[in-house]
């Protein structure tokens, strides 16, 4: 079941020390990204930990707001980014609210990187093919990111992005650095657009089906609501990628984010360990069902 | 090493003994009918006559139902300060765990161990000595006969104990064990007729375990039935969302991380949590087991299904409390017992 | 009526209402897997009604289920169930119209562990148990023993006002009249005569086994919000720890929220793994409830619900 | 014992926005004495307080809470008052039960020309609170 997105082989296992405890980092810069997202850039305190943190893109992270709690999001910039990490945060529960009250110089806890991530190895010398709904993007930022610093070792990228309004378009900065190359096709999609909207309107799946783009050597991945995940799969099949060329990033409620506390299982898998990141034929059987 | 005896006239001389080394704990009534593994008073072995098995499983002396994680504090300039709590150097010895309660440490190690170490769990778990006492008097909702153990089985624990009337015949079974034994006084000298009547002891015990289960077919048919609401929903009608049978299962170790903090002071906490409670998987936006057939179906499932792909054993071992303590009687011997070949 | 004829009455007309297709279920009680206990049996199929049964081991207060079926129900009720039952219509919770009620004239559940701790006895080594209008035959090794019915009885069945149910559709047996016992008032005349710091630390000192399993809570017929106080999270009003202050804040909060709808049934302390007296809240604030405002909860689904309701005569004597 | 002798009861109290509240304003303008370790959180109606409000003051320390509202008939939304009458009727006589001094809880009417009244009010109930001495309910250390 494990299959290309298994970790177990990482350098590091087991852990050092008190897994539990986070390190401290520093907000370095606060973005916001739409009205109810901001992007956070924070560094470690500790010098020595920053120039040496490494990470790889898929993973995520714990977020401490001490007092208020923990919550995992993953890591949004690319490892190839080493003075600081980003994370991009939706302000919905009791931590994100606490989160987004923090300004520059605050102090944050963090503990990971956790979870496996996007298999690099297949993906390289292949055509990406990047869907991603509203606040899903963040999940595959880090990856978009990477392969475009590398950018000579993929082929065609295409990148079908959709929000319910244009002004829930989270890195549109971006977007834009990325239109510039021209191997690298964006198409932009809101539910319903407004009077300035040129893009495109409809379903992220709806469009996907419309754009078609070619499943030769290309990998498919995706990230967004779970409920446009699970339209976006059939679609993908009827497209023609297989279901291991389907790649998805799930979310899940956790608390420990090392496979301990329990809540964040998809059947005999965790989320948070042998995720985030899945193959569509990982976890086929379950779809509709509890993720 | 030849087993040893000892008479249940001295066990409170043994612990008295073992206490100046360790940390003792033994079963003891807290309310009425509430019974829990607690620090030795330093004389009470009363025990040893009404104890069946403890209400609270022993796991929450290793998981507690609450515990510190570490402390923070904000100080000059928004700089937090974090200091993880000392760690317990005391070494602690647990007199009385029962079989079923032994064997459900040992499957709660796999998820500890696994991957990343769980310092809270293993520290406690590596600092105590656990001392076995074979049941006598079982109860009917016990099956751990079914589930590769029994309740005379000295596999899980340092020393066992078996009763055999007015004397306790003991079995070490590790190194650990080895070396308590050596340390202790007021032990005899097993003769050929202990020996029978701990056979017949363990004998007679077994039979009193009248529940069966047969595993060898459980997980083809629970795999079968998995994606069937119908069912689902039916035999999870009657369950009341409550967390009794989790949270007193030996084997069950979902738990909560939460914060307090009171004037820049605070601390992270770690609580046990349940999968029945709909909140367990909540999200703002989506909560994936929010049906209560999900939320059974993931409890079955999670402990014959699941445990067994990613560990090799089923986690689940019997104990019945489930069974017992249920305010609705949702009987999993039973709903196992029961299940469709196919639907 | 014998409890044997009660449940061959239940069955027929339990079957009758499945075939005619007058209820969409049979919500009752079959026996349970463990001796002397009853389940709740929830069911759409007219082969399982044999399975019904009605005995002095019938412990939980099937009202609660009536929020999580839709259609029509067929409910078994005793008195107490009955009154949940009209405190639910009271609150809009339940629609009338949806149930066919088959109330059992109810002469008391017997408390297993009241009656092996008397009988100083486990389950296991119990034959049987009958009921004789006062007396509980209990039979050991062949042997009957006889214990007065008033010492095995649940408490809450020693203070029940309305054995015979107030609301329902068909009556199986004679309608019984109450037997109230002033033990049912023995653990809150004992707190009462305490100091008032020794009362608090009564509390403490239970509540510091709460494990926060919620099983008072869910067991409650009228424990019915969508989302409880405990949970919300902005604000979180208490922590999700299980400590004795938030416990005790969380159990004091809910016996306010359930003030004029507690019909002290007992089923949060029946259901209680750690042996809380929860009644001995529940059962006083049914009577402060009847002394200030005259109302006993669950016994007229015409009236308002008390606390969405309020007289002009209402004592306010506390008040600057 | 020093601190036992610097102790004073802090209370809290629930007003109304549209009379006690006001009244509470009027009796500091016009230089009625009151407790200064009174702390007030405005609430719009005396219906709105919450038994929960009641218990998080006491878990958090404070040794009174006064609710405070209109006098009955004169509630800006017609009725809240007489509702907060019957909830605070029953949180009185129930954490009374459980071992609460019935000091602690404490409720009042007191229209927005009553400034007197309330300083009245809130000296009284110090004073009450000050003999049945500092909150310990919900501490660990007894």
């Amino acid at each position: 079941m494990r299959g290309i997105t298994d970790i177990s082989h990482r350098k590091g296992f087991p852990y050092q020390g008190n897994v539990y405890l986070p390190h401290m980092a520093v907000i370095k810069k606060v973005v916001d990204e739409t009205d109810d997202t901001k992007s956070f850039h924070f560094s470690f305190k500790d010098e020595k930990l920053q120039r040496e943190f490494t990470f790889e893109p898929g993973q995520f992270a714990e977020y401490s707001v001490f007092g208020i709690g923990e919550s995992p999001f993953c890591i949004s910039s690319s490892p190839t980014e080493r003075d600081h990490l980003e994370c991009t945060v939706r302000r919905v529960g009791r931590v994100t609210n606490a989160l987004h009250r923090l300004g520059v110089g605050a102090e944050i806890g963090f503990r990971g990187p956790y979870g496996n991530s996007f298999p690099l190895d297949f993906l390289r010398g292949k055509s990406l093919v990047f869907v991603a709904g509203g606040i899903g993007l963040v999940a595959l930022r880090s990856l978009i990111r990477y392969v475009m610093d590398n950018r000579n070792e993929y082929k065609k990228i295409d990148i079908i992005y959709g929000a319910r309004r244009p002004s829930d378009l989270c890195f549109r900065y971006d977007l834009d650095t990325w239109e510039k190359s021209e191997t690298v096709d964006i198409i932009t999609t809101v539910d319903k657009g407004d009077s300035d909207w040129k893009g495109r309107e409809g379903f992220v799946p709806q469009v996907l089906e419309q754009v078609a783009p070619s499943t030769e050597n290309a990998v498919a991945v995706v990230c967004g609501p779970p409920v446009m995940i699970r339209l976006t799969f059939p679609v993908l099949e009827k497209l023609g990628f297989t279901p291991e060329r389907i790649i998805t990033t799930l979310e899940k409620r956790m608390k420990c984010g090392i496979g301990k506390c329990g809540r964040c299982n998809i059947g005999n898998l965790y989320v948070c360990r042998d995720g985030p990141v899945f193959t569509y034929e990982q976890i086929r059987n379950f779809i509709s069902k509890e993720f | 090493m030849t087993d040893k005896k000892i008479s249940k006239n001295d066990i409170a001389e043994l612990l008295a003994d073992w206490n100046r080394e360790f940390t003792v704990f033994t079963p003891k009534l807290e309310s009425d009918n509430v019974s829990k593994m607690v620090e030795w008073d330093g004389k009470d072995t009363d025990f040893l006559k009404w104890y069946r098995n403890t209400l609270v499983p022993c796991k929450t002396l290793f998981l507690p139902s609450m515990e510190e994680m570490f402390r923070f504090e904000k100080r000059a300039e928004g700089h937090y300060h974090l200091e993880l709590p000392s760690v317990e150097k005391q070494k602690r010895l647990i007199f009385g765990i029962r079989p079923c309660d032994a064997k459900a440490l040992t499957i709660l190690d796999m998820t500890f161990e696994d991957t990343y170490q769980d310092p809270y769990y293993l520290s406690k778990r590596t600092n105590t000595i656990l001392i076995g006492i074979g049941c006598t008097n079982p109860y009917d909702s016990c099956f751990c006969t079914a589930l590769d153990g029994n309740p005379s089985n000295p596999t899980d624990v340092d020393l066992f104990f078996t009763d055999i009337g007015d004397e306790f015949v003991i079995e070490t079974t590790t190194e650990a064990g080895n070396t308590l034994m050596s340390k202790s006084k007021h032990l005899q000298e097993v003769n050929q007729t202990d020996e029978t009547r701990t056979r017949e002891a363990r004998e007679a015990s077994r039979k009193k375990i009248i529940r069966r289960l047969d595993t060898e077919h459980l997980r083809g048919k629970l795999s079968t039935i998995f994606e069937n609401k119908d069912y689902w929903e039916g035999i999870a009608a009657k369950c009341i969302s409550c967390g009794i049978c989790t949270l007193f299962c030996p084997t069950c170790h979902c738990f909560d991380i939460s914060d307090e903090m009171l004037k820049g002071k605070g601390r992270r906490l770690r609580s046990l949590d349940s999968c029945s409670f709909p909140q367990y998987t909540k999200m703002p936006t989506e909560n994936p087991r929010g049906e209560k057939w999900r939320r059974v179906r993931n409890r079955v499932c999670h402990k014959y299904v699941f445990y067994p792909i990613n560990f090799g054993v089923i986690a689940c071992t019997g104990c019945g409390r489930c069974i017992r303590l249920c305010p609705v009687n949702w009987d999993i011997n039973q709903v196992l017992n029961d299940l469709p070949d196919r639907v | 009526m014998k409890d044997r004829s009660v449940e061959q009455k239940l069955r027929g007309e339990a079957g009758e209402l499945l075939v005619a297709g007058k209820v969409d279920y049979i919500v009752g009680f079959e026996r349970g897997s463990l001796k002397f206990t009853t389940t709740p049996l929830i069911t759409k199929d007219g082969n399982d009604i044999n399975r019904l049964v009605i005995n002095p081991f019938i412990t939980s207060n099937l009202a609660k289920f009536l929020m999580e079926l839709k259609g029509r129900v067929g409910i078994v009720a005793k008195g107490c169930d009955s009154r949940s039952i009209v405190s639910l219509i009271q609150d809009n919770k339940v629609i009338r119209e949806n149930l066919v009620i088959l109330g059992v004239p109810c002469s008391g559940i017997i408390s297993l562990h009241k009656l092996e701790k008397l009988a100083a006895r486990d389950s296991e080594e119990i034959r049987d148990i009958t009921r004789e209008d006062d007396r509980v035959i209990v039979n050991i090794g062949g042997e009957d023993r006889e214990l007065p019915a008033a010492e095995v009885l649940f408490d809450s069945c020693l203070a029940c006002e309305f054995p015979t149910p107030k609301e329902y559709d068909i009556l199986l047996g004679e309608p019984r009249a109450a037997t109230i016992s002033q033990n049912a008032w023995k653990n809150v005349k004992k707190l009462e005569a305490l100091p008032p710091e020794e009362r608090w630390y009564f509390w403490e000192k239970e509540f510091s086994r709460c494990t926060r399993c919620y099983a008072c809570r869910n067991s409650c017929p009228i424990c019915f919000c969508q989302q409880c106080f405990v949970e919300e999270t902005e604000p979180q009003w208490i922590a999700s720890v299980p400590r004795w202050q938030e416990n005790f804040i969380f159990q004091i909060i809910r016996n306010i929220h359930l003030a004029g709808r507690c019909t002290d049934c007992g089923a949060c302390e029946r259901a209680c793994p750690a042996n809380i007296p929860l009644r001995s809240l529940t059962r006083k604030m049914y009577d402060i409830v009847d002394d200030l405002y005259q109302f006993k909860a669950g016994t007229d689904k015409g009236l308002a619900p008390l606390m969405a309701h309020y007289e002009n005569t209402d004592p306010g004597d506390f008040i600057r | 014992m020093r601190e036992e002798s610097k102790w004073e009861p802090r209370l809290l109290g629930f007003l109304c926005r549209w009379c006690s509240y006001a009244g509470a304003d009027l009796a500091g303008t016009s230089r009625k004495k009151y407790p200064p370790n009174l702390r007030i959180i405005r609430v719009p109606c005396s219906g709105r307080v919450d038994a929960l409000f009641i218990l998080k003051a006491l878990q958090q320390g404070f040794d009174g809470v006064l609710v405070s509202g209109c006098h009955p008939g004169e509630c800006h939304y017609q009725v809240g008052n007489y509702h907060a009458r019957r909830r605070l009727a029953i949180i009185k006589k129930f954490l009374e039960y459980l071992g609460v001094a019935p000091q602690r809880i404490q409720a009042a009417w007191v229209s927005a020309s009553e400034g007197g009244k309330f300083a009245e009010v809130a000296n009284e109930i110090t004073e009450e609170l000050r003999e049945v001495g500092p909150n310990k309910l919900f501490t660990d250390e007894r």
